[in-house]
């Protein structure tokens, strides 16, 4: 049952030092706000699971959240390489992190399943690649009709999910639009959930019959947080901030910038005021 | 007159050449969303470019930055779920050409993304697989578009990300694979074609001004040229105008963003 | 690639005997006037497959288009049996039907399947129930993580869907809206297509960006049929005709009354040209 | 004065008796939307419908003759595809109760709606399970509407299209299964419950008006009844008042239907 919280208790009352979290937004509706409050709390040895690790990633594994990261693709897209995370991975810094990886399709696939409330996910994939031998949680199924041999993978089943959404109405039921990418399947794959939202409106009014709608039943808590996913974007409300993105190398390269910059920019900012 | 083409663009145009306005294509961040926007500003106004974020049939007015930028969205045919993306669209097998690049690549157009070194113990750790696995398998055919270098055209991966033809023929058969996999490597200086019999990436056409030894020099194994090598047509100067049109109303609007 | 042709051309081209064929419609956009089409040109061993017969596949089976019925179940909604089916499986009139018989959930995962180009579909379900011991094709699988026995259908491949829809574009591009079923995995599964709609329009303009689509490459004739959904119905452009589902019972109890009926509403009838 | 309560009016009001404002409900047609939505507009306002349909959270001011009538669309929270109802939603674990019926029931509570007669030569061919099979397993607790007679209550089921409590005590566990199954049968005439040891559906209560004789009549094995057997309180006038006002909207509604 949703609901409604300041986003400093949302956080404070879903993750807990040890969880598996998913933070999902696929390039759009990245739960930035949410991600930085998790880092002013403290949270600890967090498995963040994410197909796009993204900034808000490098930024959890750079300030020693992460103890373990199960993601699909670990870039800066268009950019480069996010460096606190190789930094973790190629050299323990700030601390060991573990890497669970798969390609996209399994992960899309595992949440689905998750979603589905099943045990594991089948697809066609992984031939002729390196990744299942280093992967345990890659095995494979037969069909029982053709015989064929197909990819499974496990179901994600997080502790909590987060998500930033669009705008909720005053029940609690949350509306995303646009680049929807896995966040219904996570908020629906996951034992709880912190959705931010854009803005709290009393009804979603005129909408398609077939709108991407989460009913508050779903749903955790909620924190409204205009900006929330900046500077990922909120479609029909403020455009990703590619500047930013580009900006993040220099930032993410030095160890101290790095934490500077945190410091400055998220550690001083109060839950729900967002920097720019 | 036109400033001459560089090899990036020079690339980039070759690559859009290959696409035909009937192609349905999943499109990558870089040199292949360039080509494909380009293809489709010229010669290939009915091409159907989709991206994984989950966009069908979108056409951008600038080249986005990210898989998932806002612009994809608001052009879009429609916006699907990454789920549905991944099984209905990809999976199902409704997308002709796919748009692989990679770090490093091998003779049989295999492509690593995922780790230089050892796995658990990575000199260079890169960003990963993300769709590529699956992307070289379900597409119809697949177009991989790389810069030349001896550090990225080596003779041996050291992980294999995504499938090509394996070690040779019969590779992708053997593993129930039934798209046929790379058929051009399009790169700063040449196409490269898999030779048809023994799979091994052949180069068939130079860039205009591309020699062969700069192209041998740019490859850790011993490159094979094809019998009928050709030179590559150059740029005209609409694929130049438009191109260049493009990226620069993209710098614009990205500087624009904060 | 879609084409714009007639509902006589578009039967004619993409409907064989023999054909395994879905026509889909969740109550909602059920493709009636091409189920109509399909009786005039006097189609015959059809495998019809449909999660739910309702009074088209009644037609249809009544007159003696169909060899096989794959469903999940089989009544008129609300009001009772469907006679014609009935008469077929009990009484083998006009002839025997064979029948492969599965749950909802079953069907619904086997469109699923047959969209995602997966040989066979997996999910909870058939425990403690009788349908697998008459239904060779209700299996299982085994998770490799877990242990789990779930069970397994195989994927739903037809030669041909069929369905209605709202609007198509100039393109071809084909959009569902309201209760939208399985008519999107119906087409995507199947190797050709015909979609009706109730109209054509230049481009769809304004829409929810996740509108439910069909690209126009993913369809094969399109035939444009205002109110071909009768006595279904279309979100938008008409209501169910509730009273007429209520009035067939009558109509189809009887075998003489049946066959007068189609006489005189379908076999003399245009194509394009539904009865009221 | 209101007139007196007709059996399926008992019938509709006792299950509806039994829902929460905070139940999300998976419907089916007949007595029980009749109930739900009887709930929904007496005691339950917050109660959640979900048809199977796709309708998600719907409103409808007159009862669906089908279970994707227009009307449910159209008042719904928001409509999704069949395979994403039967996969994120029901099988997801997200329905609290769970509506059934069935051309005939057993003692332990599981449902026929396939076939009576040998399922290869029926001598009636009932419509199927539809979605009853999963319905059965994946609510919290199902609640089941039929009228009573002693061809619907049997002995012994020819065919068994959803599981209720399979053979007695641990039938569901064995079976993986982790949900309530039937918790409560509510006829025409009574409300049975299973027997919290034997799981045996035992009447708890009694209808106003309806008799130990009447009930066993009604039923085709030897019935059982609670120690505590009571007298279901008897419809209440704004019961009565706003079931009857729902089903002459729907009547008129339907009618003018062509």
């Amino acid at each position: 049952m949703a609901s409604f919280l300041s986003l400093r208790d949302a956080i404070a009352n879903e993750v807990r030092d040890g969880d598996v979290v998913a933070m999902e937004g696929f390039t759009h509706l990245i739960p930035f706000a949410a991600g930085h409050e998790i880092i002013r709390q403290g949270r600890r040895d967090l498995t963040l699971i994410r197909m796009t690790p993204d900034i808000i990633y490098d930024q959890l594994i750079g300030m020693g959240c992460a103890r373990k990261l199960v993601f699909s693709w670990g870039g800066n897209p268009g950019v480069g390489s996010l460096h606190r995370m190789r930094d973790a991975v190629e050299n323990h810094w700030p601390h060991r992190l573990d890497i669970e990886e798969h390609s996209h399709a399994a992960m899309a696939n595992a949440y689905e399943a998750g979603a589905a409330n099943l045990p594991f996910a089948v697809f066609r994939g992984y031939k002729g690649v390196t990744l299942p031998e280093v992967n345990p949680n890659i095995r494979s199924v037969t069909c029982p009709f053709t015989g064929e041999v197909l990819a499974a993978v496990p179901a994600v089943r997080p502790d909590v999910a987060i998500i930033h959404a669009l705008k909720a109405d005053a029940r609690g039921n949350v509306l995303i639009e646009g680049i929807t990418g896995v966040q219904k399947e996570a908020v629906l794959a996951s034992r709880r959930s912190v959705v931010t939202v854009e803005e709290r409106v009393e009804d979603f009014g005129p909408r398609s019959a077939n709108a991407v709608i989460l009913p508050h039943w779903t749903v955790g808590s909620i924190a409204v947080v205009p900006r929330g996913a900046y500077p990922s974007y909120a479609h029909g409300y403020y455009k990703r901030a590619n500047s930013f993105y580009q900006a993040w190398d220099a930032i993410a390269r030095d160890r101290e910038t790095f934490l500077a910059w945190m410091d400055e920019n998220v550690m001083k900012a109060d839950a729900g005021r967002e920097v720019a | 007159m036109v400033k001459p083409a560089t090899p990036t663009e020079m690339m980039t145009i070759a690559a859009a050449r290959a696409l035909k306005s009937s192609d349905v294509c999943f499109v990558g961040i870089g040199a292949p969303s360039a080509a494909c926007n380009l293809a489709r500003l010229t010669h290939a106004p009915g091409i159907t470019l989709i991206y994984e974020s989950g966009t069908i049939d979108t056409r951008p007015d600038v080249l986005p930055l990210s898989i998932g930028d806002g612009e994809l969205c608001d052009t879009a045919l429609t916006t699907v779920s990454v789920p549905e993306m991944f099984r209905y669209w990809l999976q199902g097998g409704r997308i002709t050409v796919g748009f692989l690049g990679g770090a490093q690549i091998d003779r049989f157009a295999n492509l690593n993304t995922t780790v230089v070194g050892a796995y658990d113990q990575p000199k260079v750790r890169l960003p990963g697989g993300g769709g590529a696995p699956e992307i070289a398998i379900h597409c119809g055919e697949i177009f991989i578009t790389m810069a030349m270098g001896s550090r990225a055209f080596v003779d041996k991966l050291p992980f294999i990300t995504s499938l090509g033809h394996g070690t040779g023929p019969g590779s992708r058969e053997k593993l129930g694979v039934k798209t046929r996999g790379p058929t051009r490597v399009i790169t700063d200086l040449c196409v490269m074609e898999p030779d048809p019999e023994t799979r091994e990436l052949t180069v068939t056409s130079l860039h205009p001004g591309a020699t062969r030894e700069a192209v041998e020099a740019g490859c850790g194994w011993t490159l094979r040229f094809a019998e009928g090598l050709s030179e590559t047509a150059p740029p005209t100067d609409e694929e130049l105008a438009v191109l260049r049109d493009l990226h620069e109303r993209t710098r614009r609007a990205h500087a624009g963003e904060a």
